[in-house]
């Protein structure tokens, strides 16, 4: 019952952030939306194992935070500076 | 997700016609690459909905469960996932090479150009 | 003693839900990108942090509340740092925290999209 | 259900929205909310997949080539929206036409969950001794699938290397002294840097558990890989790609992409010079079972080296783009 | 490891040599594996080909998991012949590509188009030997990945733009594709092709099926470029580079035909899918309307390889048009004719990657008194061209007085027609390249070139010779291509 009631919440809360993320109106509420609705999933993951009586798989829950976790600081970063990495000066290093 | 019959599947092949129609209609070459990450993964959400079974739970055997979902499907799935970021990979990155040989990543503007010559 | 425990961890599942859904709305009421951080951090730290507490009073002394403590420690140290980092993007960015609370200024906030490189 | 009605919201946003740099993000969102549905229809590894690759490495890879492209998209011509609106409308139908003569959803007597999947539910932990009915599918039964699917993630990364790697040059450059990085790179940030020392090692850590745990839990070699890679990526992101590709040189990481596919379709020859055939693993050791899992670990291994390996080979190349 | 473990080595040897080029990195080493790995496939083929006359089809077991479990290779009569099409080609232009590669790409990527080149061929090998629905799509996607980025190599900038859309249309067809096998195996629960056929019967008259049967179809169709959705084609054969050009063209679309003939003849085996009110008409309209429209916008096109390009798109009309005729003698034209068709274009293409290396471009504007210059590499030109307009004694003539036979036993004179229209459309747009070459004299000004070197023509006259070989002694090519005919009719009887 309780984690039902927490799982509505949590998708009550998942439509408000999305509501954020479609709308804007800059590209840093985005961010804060994606990252934030992350949070909401690895919740709502947590919760629904106890709620189908199977808990043993929250590693998926932990892999959700890390993932969220890169994408955001890979968001951050690409705003911040557009790029991915640094434009690369040095060149000792060829692909193939 | 309990409500019977068939409309999971109905919103499933809405899901993919937006996809569909993303990479079709738009000109956009990046925006047709997420077009076609949308249109397959609502195809996987159509194997993974076929896969549940009512009251069954996640197919790692575990003592006292009888009824589990069928893994077939999500072994097919993994590996379709695996073929999908494949193909993101390698469009990006002739998305990358189009727009240093064109300046643009507009399909009409880059037919355009070609015409051109 | 069970039904202390079922207590407690009833309470903090509330607790959290609330504070899910209180965030949830700063989120969307909030006028500008630095106060809605303060929404997406309640829903972080009190709302995430609570229920998954309450789920490990649930647990009991098991891998799956060790787990859940791990999920729990890592959001305690990514979320601060991935708003900090987007806090800073914001600033860099171009966009500035309102300070007034009239409403002029409120749409003035909202107006300067900065522009990205 | 309504995470599906969820999804297709997002489909539709993302359909309408201009700014690219939105569009990657609601990608992001749509594919935690597929991600999410697939746990609650039971699909543990395959939402695991999912949210690693959808939400992460393709996000990531997209935020590269914005970077390299514009993240604005000009508006449509008039002309052909309807055209395309009528063929998918159309394939819609068609699609829907076909629903009718389903079985419903979740009913436990449609064909599929009689005709061969109950053998894989029944006897896998006879056959294979693991528990991960998923598992010993994807590495024994459809090991053949597995080995395809791990070219093809093979096939990428080389491509993307052939595509857009950067040839070596013969003589070093001077670096960019690191007075630059300082004043301008992400490296000032402290609080950054601190917090990813810290988390690194756990991260590599857990991929690892993720590698050796997939037998028994959701999870496996290409999870695995996915994870370790984001690591290196993380590291990049915040100490800049020299810097990574200075810890992970390219010739590494293209070694190790072979290494990964080699060991695979090794473990399959040796299954076939042991006297059984091509990736029987049953061969391996006296006892089947322990064969097959020792069969399973070694080509889980190789699936997790190969992916990891393009996975990094493919941020690098990206993300060490000039613009 | 004995003859059993061949069907598996069929494949693996050439997928297993690409990681190995990965890490070797040196140019020629690379290409040694490539030719070693092809040659050694060509001869598992034949071997297997001949075990499969002697012996009838063979079943391998993957894993050692029995079929519906396990994945399963099936090697019958046609999959054998198109196992021995695809090597044949493969390993007659690896000895081409070294000089011809050389040239058009840069030398430091030359080692990955090795190993790309390798699974292309692994791809396309998979695709042909599976017995199994999904795992063909794997194949399908290693050998369409490697295309994209094989046609991306092109020095031109729109060979990017070519592969690009290719890449969308792609991966449309191969996701229409995986729908289709969603489809069926939600109503049958199987995905073992014979498995499938013995359950379809039961299923046929669903809705759910029938959608089925069309997603897989049209899903194919964009890859075998069936006439309304041939866009990507043109420009892919145009830009890529000349080796690529010659066995993409000669391999690709052939075995998107034979994965439909799978489709048809051996999933929908048991039922007659043909027979479907509208299928057959839809079929031999859009075959009609590539043979007809497809030759006539080849006679416009200003770029020989593009010529070609739309002069393939009418080549694939005609095996539809066999495919539909769902006779014997309409089916086993079909095949001799992926056969037959494999040796014209991949020896046309090669030809053009002579011109390339030599002149810098295959425009006809520049090919003005050419034959002069490069006599042996025109005459090879000459001698395909015939061939594909079908004048007897070469293997164009075979396989069109299959189809002509095919199409008179149904009383279709319309199809006769057809066929005969598009045999004249290709005197025609031949003609045009020969008159330039031969007939014009060369321009003041133009650039001296020289004859192609023998590392290209050798394997090139080798092709167009193998064009009359199996031309004039089409005995053998004939018996397996009515055998497998045979057996994929066998389903019906």
């Amino acid at each position: 019952m309780m984690f039902a009631f927490a799982a509505i919440a949590t998708l009550v809360t998942m439509v408000l952030t999305v509501y954020r993320a479609i709308k804007g109106p800059t590209v840093y509420d985005r961010i804060l939306a994606v990252n934030t609705f992350g949070t909401l999933t690895v919740v709502l993951i947590s919760v629904h194992g106890f709620l189908a009586g199977r808990p043993e798989f929250l590693d998926l829950a932990l892999v959700y935070a890390l993932i969220n976790f890169i994408g955001t600081i890979a968001v951050s970063k690409y705003v911040e500076y557009s790029h991915m990495g640094r434009p690369s000066g040095g060149d000792e290093l060829g692909d193939i | 997700m309990e409500f019977p019959g068939l409309i999971n599947y109905w919103i499933v092949v809405v899901l993919m016609m937006t996809g569909f129609y993303i990479v079709i209609a738009h000109n956009n070459l990046v925006k047709k690459i997420v077009g076609l990450n949308i249109f397959q993964v609502s195809m996987f959400t159509f194997y993974i909905t076929m896969a549940k079974v009512k009251g069954g739970t996640a197919p790692i055997l575990a003592e006292g469960i009888a009824q589990y979902s069928n893994p077939l499907p999500h072994v097919l799935i993994l590996t379709a996932i695996v073929v999908g970021v494949a193909t993101t990979a390698l469009g990006l990155a002739l998305v990358v090479r189009i727009r240093d040989a064109y300046g643009t990543v507009e399909d009409d503007e880059i037919e355009a150009q070609e015409n051109d010559r | 003693m069970e039904i202390l425990l079922d207590a407690v961890s009833w309470a903090l599942i509330l607790v959290g839900s609330v504070f899910l859904v209180i965030g949830g709305v700063g989120m969307v009421r909030l006028p500008d990108v630095f106060a809605r951080m303060h929404g997406a951090g309640i829903i972080d730290t009190m709302g995430a942090c609570a229920v998954l507490i309450g789920l490990m009073v649930q647990a009991g002394l098991t891998i799956v509340t060790i787990k859940l403590l791990l999920i729990v420690v890592f959001i305690m140290f990514t979320s601060p740092t991935t708003t900090h980092a987007l806090a800073r993007a914001a600033l860099g960015g171009g966009a500035r925290p309102q300070v007034a609370d009239s409403p002029a200024d409120a749409d003035a906030g909202e107006g300067d999209s900065p522009s990205k490189t | 259900m309504s995470l599906m009605v969820f999804m297709a919201v997002i489909g539709f946003a993302v359909a309408r929205l201009r700014n690219l740099f939105g569009v990657v993000m609601l990608t992001g969102i749509f594919s935690l909310t597929s991600a999410v549905l697939y746990v609650v229809l039971d699909a543990v590894d395959v939402a695991f997949t999912e949210a690693a690759v959808g939400a992460g490495i393709a996000t990531v890879l997209m935020l590269g080539t914005l970077a390299l492209t514009t993240s604005e998209e000009k508006t449509v011509s008039d002309n052909k929206p309807l055209l395309a609106l009528l063929l998918v409308t159309i394939t819609g139908a068609v699609l829907i036409y076909g629903t009718l003569d389903m079985p419903y959803y979740g009913d436990p007597t449609a064909p599929i969950h009689h005709h061969v999947a109950p053998r894989y539910l029944m006897d896998s932990a006879y056959e294979t001794g693991l528990p991960n009915v998923v598992t010993s599918v994807l590495a024994s039964y459809r090991g053949y699938d597995t080995l395809g699917e791990v070219f093809v993630i093979f096939t990428a990364a080389a491509g993307v290397l052939l595509i857009i790697g950067r040839p070596q040059r013969g003589r070093r450059r001077a670096r960019r002294d690191a007075q630059w990085d300082i004043e301008h790179g992400i490296r000032k940030n402290v609080i950054l840097r601190v917090v990813s020392k810290l988390l690194l090692p756990m991260i590599l850590l857990f991929a690892l558990y993720v590698q050796w745990h997939g037998d028994f839990g959701p999870g496996g070699g290409f999870q695995a890989g996915v994870i370790f890679a984001s690591g290196f990526i993380l590291y990049a992101l915040i100490f800049d790609v020299d810097l990574a590709r200075a810890v992970v040189a390219p010739r590494v990481s293209r070694f190790f992409l072979a290494l990964g596919v080699l060991l695979y379709g090794g473990v399959g020859v040796v299954g076939a010079l042991l006297g059984g055939n091509y990736l029987d693993y049953s061969v391996l050791a006296r006892v089947p079972t322990d064969g097959q899992h020792l069969g399973i670990l070694l080509v889980e291994l190789g699936v997790g080296l190969t992916v990891a390996a393009a996975m990094i080979t493919i941020f690098f190349t990206f993300a060490s783009q000039e613009r | 490891m004995t003859a059993a473990q061949i069907p598996a080595l069929q494949v693996v040897v050439a997928l297993l040599a690409a990681p190995v080029c990965l890490i070797l990195r040196r140019p020629r080493v690379a290409w040694l594996i490539a030719l070693v790995a092809t040659w050694a496939s060509l001869v598992m083929a034949l071997i297997l080909l001949f075990s499969v006359l002697k012996v009838g089809p063979i079943s391998y077991l993957l894993g050692d998991w029995e079929a519906p479990w396990g994945i399963e290779y099936r090697i019958d009569m046609v999959s054998a012949f198109l196992l021995v099409i695809v090597t044949t080609i493969g390993s007659l232009v690896i000895p081409y590509a070294q000089a011809s590669v050389e040239a058009e790409v840069p030398a430091a990527r030359v080692y990955l188009f090795y190993c790309m080149y390798l699974l292309n061929l692994a791809g396309l090998l998979g695709i042909v030997i599976t017995g199994d629905v999904f795992n063909l799509f794997v194949f399908l996607e290693i050998s369409s990945l490697s295309s994209y980025v094989l046609i991306s190599l092109g020095r031109d900038r729109r060979a990017l733009t070519a592969a690009y859309r290719y890449l969308v249309m792609g991966t449309i067809g191969a996701t229409f594709y995986v729908i289709g096998v969603g489809l069926t195996y939600m109503m049958t629960g199987s995905l073992n092709m014979v498995d499938l056929a013995t359950l379809m019967p039961a299923v046929i008259d669903t809705r759910t099926i029938h959608v089925a049967l069309a997603f897989l179809t049209v899903g194919l169709s964009l890859k075998l470029a069936l006439f309304p959705l041939h866009v990507w084609l043109p420009n892919a054969y145009t830009y890529a580079p000349s080796a690529v050009s010659a066995f993409i063209a000669a391999t690709g679309t052939k075995v998107a035909v034979y994965a439909l003939l799978r489709i048809v003849f051996t999933v929908f085996g048991e039922v007659d899918v043909l027979s479907f009110p509208g299928v057959q008409e839809v079929l031999l309209t859009l075959a009609a309307a590539a043979m007809i429209g497809a030759s006539a916008t080849a006679i416009y096109q200003e770029n020989v390889k593009r010529v070609l390009a739309y002069s393939s798109l009418a080549q694939i009309g005609y095996m539809v048009v066999g495919i539909g005729m769902e006779s014997a003698t309409g089916l086993a034209g079909s095949i001799v004719h992926l056969f037959n068709h494999a040796l014209m274009k991949g020896g046309l293409f090669m030809v053009l990657g002579c011109v390339f290396l030599r002149l810098g471009s295959v425009e006809i504007a520049d090919m003005h008194g050419l034959a002069k210059r490069m006599p042996l590499t025109m005459a090879a030109f000459v001698a395909g061209g015939l061939s594909l307009i079908g004048v007897p004694l070469s293997v164009g003539f075979i396989s069109k007085w299959y189809l002509v036979q095919g199409a008179l036993e149904k009383g279709w004179w319309a199809a006769v027609a057809v066929i005969l229209a598009s045999s004249i459309l290709a005197i025609v747009y031949i003609w045009r390249i020969v008159e330039v070459a031969y007939f014009r004299p060369r321009p003041e000004g133009a650039p001296a070139v020289s004859e192609a070197p023998a590392s290209l023509l050798v394997p090139t006259w080798m092709m167009i010779g193998a064009c009359y070989y199996f031309g004039i002694d089409a005995t053998r090519t004939l018996d397996v291509a009515v055998g497998a005919a045979e057996t994929l009719l066998g389903g019906l009887r």
